[in-house]
């Protein structure tokens, strides 16, 4: 009789599988069901971006980086322009932080709802992805009334916004900030205490936070792992210290944590939305910036908190029209890289790495660029 | 700590090592000499004072004149952020790892150097990250890299 | 007339035909050899479009669960919309890998196909409504419904991929635990009926309206007709228990590397099963086709398409399992429970304490 | 009581799904129903003609050429004898197109503009590129009212055959100003 023996085999989970938002591709190492060891392949979406951007004038750079991250594309407008202003000292008008403010963080929910949706179809259930793109939908509506575009808006400008709000947004925006505070609850009940959602989701991809940190994760993967660390109130940016918001924040760090933690920041951003519709005060929208937009020479790193963690933009300048050098750097990317990390020898099974790959809200044009 | 007494405590404390950058911006940017950067980023970490345990962005730069490796830390308990740079000739560019001291540093290095040819030295995992395993058709984000056309704009 | 619709019964129009097969004057082997083939045909023809209405109808489900349409293009609300999907499957190019395992590869979903439809040998549809009243019907179901995992097993086996291989062994394990708090569920109730058969099944629970029916019969019958229920998603591959082919996991599992027919027979099957163990929880839960004013046959499509239903709210409410909790699910907390419930309906049945 | 409370968040649960059952759906038939796009909708680009003459307004001063970050907009328009450009082509590619809007703010004479149209696919990749005539036609029921102050050609007529040669030089655009309500 043969000798019987066991071995580890692996296998590929994507470029094209259905649960790795994109194209990335992890090579799995298994022992039976068991995960011994993923690696991330990536690439697969890189489309030389930054190269891209360096042959490009300040205002052209905008519409490409949409395409940075295009589930949050505001943030990648506003990332952007904030540097150029930094670097070409342009002093932004009230309205315009204000309008800004607004985009950004509806901007935030809608990526959040993104994020419940697919989580949710990570698992297994498929319906309440058609309940977040529901609510998504309003928001959508009021950035393509606002700026034309649903996905790639390019409409936080350098200097300011675009285009003035039409007069129906802020009655608009306020209806839909009511929509969607009404149907949290439902979300809530479809999942939260759900016993075959609670033991997907407890205990599974626990993040410590020292280790996090020393893998650069950060936004609400880090916040989930008991880190405090918002961007928005500790570098803040534009006039987010003028709100009055709450930064959520849970202890365990597992998939459940992560999922609690950006559902509160719908939460909070809804607050943070209709505080700006309060205050939202008259005045111009756009400083007066030349067309030929030239910063002088330097060179400059900003970051702002994105739904997915820390985005930055490095800028460099050497006075010409064309900036130097653009770095993005995304929260993707970090995370993808830090989950190794926490799947290494821990006994996980391959629904495990799909929850965690989702809680973790990966997507790939952010690593890829 | 405002950016003035961080300027100021990284000029006192560290030996030199990290010299002021006059680039005109908002902004300190300091230099390091490529030698140094193990020791001196362990230092920043280590810190007391300051704890920069994040590594927020890495990457390379060619001004066209020279590269750069420019490093964006902050600290999550202090809530500082700095940046510093090193710089490194054309002829054989290589740099320490700084993986030992921010994990995070693993991906940006493997990134910096298929796109810039700048060698990192000790690097645990040195593959290709963005290009294919197969490229061999030089650095890209090297500014005398010849690009396909699609990349430049069309001359007007 | 109205009169007549009501009680007609579709058994009338089996008798009449038989009756005029039997008046032609051939010799009986011919007559009951001509009368099963035209059976089983009819059998066939009847549950594929059954199977076809049942995707369409989940598809309807799911769309208004979700606040969409479904399917509207062909005809009124899209009735045809499976058949159509049905005839473009069948015409597709058979798609299939060099490396597979040829003869396992053929003949999975043929098997499986095959023991979907055995089941509805001894399945009654109405009053006299059944091919084969056999005296172990409810034994004889469980036996050849088991043979889908064999099939799983071997498509999984003979694609010759790893995700596959992972969802035919998944669906192997899943298969065999759950049959047994299934079978257990199931013991509770052939204890009162006092019967395999399934005709007597349904004629133990007539009378009383409703509450001789044995999901009404405290406390055991609820408890039985839960796990009952629960351990028939898992039988029909059903979310939240349809690890085998785990999308988002697997890719599809098992049938990831079929295309065209094959790949419709499973479907089909997958279907067909989730119509067989609705049939079962009818005949063996609520009363199978024993109700009031309407032919009986419609009782049994009615009460069926209702349990199809609460499966489909399964399927679209729920998150999946994840494969080592469905295994402790199943030999931690169902089988315990069904076997403490069928120890105190046995004691019941002998003491005489129910109604 | 664990068992039954999670039994209760279950059929929970399937009490919100079963809730949204009845309700009607959100979606519309894409085809016979279309969704009443925004008046700021950027889809199509076309290029705008006087409603009188029924000339395009383009005045070949190639600002939208060297605004646009993918270069889709391909304009051939040599000097004339008397230094004055002519139009012979305008192509736009809307296989490259990204819709970034940046060619209609650029212009000055209202004569590109975004509409709210989308339905523009096609089978074969080459029948994305639309020559002058098509952009002309598909932007004839465009109005000129647009949403940044700009001056109509009419207006703007006694400038842009003086300007039209040196903007090619020396685009000296301003900001946008803020816009009036669009209503």
């Amino acid at each position: 009789m043969p000798e019987l023996r066991t071995e580890e085999y692996q296998i590929n989970m994507g470029p094209h599988h259905p649960s790795t938002h994109g194209v990335c591709r992890l090579l799995l190492t298994m022992d039976g069901e068991k995960v011994v060891d993923a690696v991330p392949y990536v690439g697969y979406l890189h489309r030389s971006i930054e190269k891209i951007c360096e042959n490009r004038t300040y205002a052209m750079c905008i519409p490409i980086l949409d395409r940075f991250e295009y589930v949050t594309a505001m943030s990648c407008n506003y990332v952007f322009s904030l540097a150029a202003e930094k670097l070409g000292q342009v002093e932004v008008p009230e309205r315009a932080e204000y309008l800004r403010v607004i985009m950004l963080e509806l901007n935030r929910i809608a990526s959040h709802l993104i994020f419940f949706g697919t989580t949710a179809m990570d698992l297994g259930a498929l319906t309440p992805f058609l309940y977040g793109l529901r609510e998504r939908e309003l928001i959508m509506d009021l950035f393509e009334m606002t700026c034309g575009q649903r996905l790639t808006y390019n409409y936080i400008r350098v200097g300011g916004v675009s285009r003035d709000i039409p007069p129906e947004f802020v009655p608009k925006c306020r209806e839909a900030i009511k929509i969607i505070a009404s149907k949290l609850p439902d979300y809530e009940g479809i999942l939260n205490e759900n016993p075959i959602w609670l033991a997907r989701m407890k205990g599974i991809g626990h993040t410590d936070p020292q280790q996090a940190i020393a893998w650069g994760v950060s936004g609400p993967v880090l916040r989930a792992s008991g880190v405090k660390y918002d961007l928005r109130r500790d570098d803040p940016y534009s006039i987010y210290p003028k709100f009055d918001f709450d930064v959520a924040v849970c202890w365990n760090g597992d998939n459940y944590d992560r999922y609690l933690v950006r559902i509160e920041e719908i939460r909070q951003s809804l607050k943070i939305v209709s505080q700006a519709l309060d205050g939202l005060p008259d005045g111009d929208i756009r400083a007066k910036v030349k067309a030929k937009f030239k910063p002088p020479a330097g060179e400059v790193y900003v970051r702002i908190e994105n739904s997915r963690g820390e985005m930055g933009v490095y800028l460099v300048s050497d006075g010409s029209e064309k900036p130097l050098r653009v770095k993005t750097r995304g929260g993707s990317y970090n995370q993808l890289q830090f989950l190794p990390e926490i799947v290494r020898g821990r006994g996980y099974l391959i629904a495990d790495i799909v929850a965690i790959f989702a809680t973790f809200d990966v997507i790939m044009p952010e690593v890829d660029r | 700590m405002t950016q003035q007494e961080l300027t100021a405590y990284i000029l006192a404390n560290y030996d030199g090592k990290l010299t002021l950058l006059d680039t005109g911006r908002a902004e300190p940017m300091f230099e390091l000499k490529p030698d140094d950067l193990l020791e001196v980023t362990r230092r920043l970490r280590d810190d007391p004072q300051l704890k920069f345990d994040f590594l927020c962005n890495m990457g390379g730069v060619d001004t066209g004149q020279r590269l750069e490796v420019v490093y964006s830390i902050a600290s999550t308990t202090k809530h500082l952020r700095m940046d510093f740079k090193v710089v490194l000739g054309y002829e054989n560019p290589s740099i320490e790892t700084i993986t030992e001291i921010w994990p995070a540093a693993n991906w940006y290095e493997r990134e910096m150097y298929e796109l810039y040819g700048i060698e990192v030295k000790n690097h645990p995992d040195m593959r290709p990250l963005l290009l294919p395993e197969d490229w061999n058709q030089g650095f890209p984000m090297r500014k005398n890299w010849d690009a396909p056309d699609f990349i430049r704009m069309p001359e007007l | 007339m109205l009169l007549a619709l009501v009680s007609f019964e579709l058994i009338d129009i089996f008798r009449w035909a038989y009756q005029l097969l039997a008046d032609t004057g051939l010799p009986p082997v011919w007559v009951m050899l001509i009368s099963y083939a035209v059976l089983g045909a009819v059998m066939f023809g009847v549950l594929a479009l059954l199977a076809l209405f049942l995707v369409w109808w989940e598809r309807k489900i799911a769309g208004h669960i979700q606040q969409r349409f479904g399917p509207m293009r062909n005809g009124w609300h899209g009735w045809y919309q499976t058949i159509a999907d049905a005839i473009k499957l069948l015409q597709k190019e058979d798609v299939t890998i060099d490396a597979r395992d040829k003869f396992v590869f053929f003949w999975a979903p043929v098997i499986c196909f095959v023991a979907a439809f055995l089941a509805y040998i001894c399945i009654p549809f109405g009053k006299g409504l059944i091919v084969a009243d056999l005296n172990i019907g409810i034994l004889y179901i469980m036996a050849v419904t088991t043979f889908t995992v064999i099939a799983l097993l071997m498509a999984g086996w003979g694609s010759n991929n790893k995700y596959a291989l992972l969802g035919g062994m998944r669906s192997a394990a899943q298969v065999v635990s759950y049959e047994v708090p299934m079978v257990a569920s199931i013991l509770t109730v052939i204890i009162f009926a006092g019967s395999l058969s399934m005709v007597d099944i349904v004629k133990a629970q007539q009378g009383h309206a409703i509450f001789n029916w044995f999901v009404f019969r405290l406390p055991f019958g609820p408890i039985a007709f839960l796990t009952y229920i629960i351990a028939a998603t898992a039988e029909a591959n059903r979310v939240p228990f349809d690890i085998p082919e785990a999308e988002q996991e697997l890719v599809a599992g098992f049938n990831v590397e079929y295309s065209g027919m094959k790949f419709a027979m499973f479907f089909l099957a997958e279907f067909v099963n989730m119509f067989t163990v609705s049939a079962i929880a009818v005949t063996l839960f609520f009363g199978g086709w024993s109700g009031p004013w309407l032919p009986s046959w419609v009782w049994f499509l009615l009460k069926t398409l209702g349990v199809v239903l609460l499966l489909m709210m399964f399927r679209w409410t729920y998150p999946r399992l994840r494969v080592d909790q469905l295994m402790e699910f199943a030999w931690k907390f169902l089988v315990p429970v069904t076997f403490a419930n069928l120890i105190l309906a046995a004691l019941m049945k002998h003491l005489g304490w129910y109604w | 009581m664990g068992v039954l409370k999670d039994i209760k968040n279950l059929i929970m649960g399937m009490g919100i799904t079963g809730k949204h059952l009845g309700k009607h759906a959100i979606t519309i038939q894409y085809p016979e129903e279309k969704w009443p796009m925004p008046e700021r909708s950027r889809g199509i680009v076309v290029l705008l003609s006087d409603k009188e003459t029924g000339e395009l307004n383009c005045t070949s001063c190639l600002l939208c050429m060297q605004a646009c970050p993918t270069a889709a907009i391909r304009i051939d328009a040599p000097r004339g004898e008397d230094k004055k450009r002519r139009l012979i082509s305008f192509d736009i590619d809307f296989g490259l197109c990204c819709f970034c809007g940046l060619c209609e703010e650029a212009c000055n004479f209202c004569a590109i503009r975004m509409t709210p149209k989308y339905e523009f696919s096609t089978v074969n990749k080459n029948d994305l590129t639309w020559d002058m005539k098509k952009l002309q036609e598909v932007g004839r029921d465009v109005d000129y009212v647009d949403t940044r102050k700009k001056k109509t050609p009419k207006e703007a007529a006694p400038k842009t055959e003086a300007k039209a040669a040196e903007s090619a030089e020396a685009p000296s655009l301003e900001t946008p100003k803020q816009e009036e309500s669009n209503g």
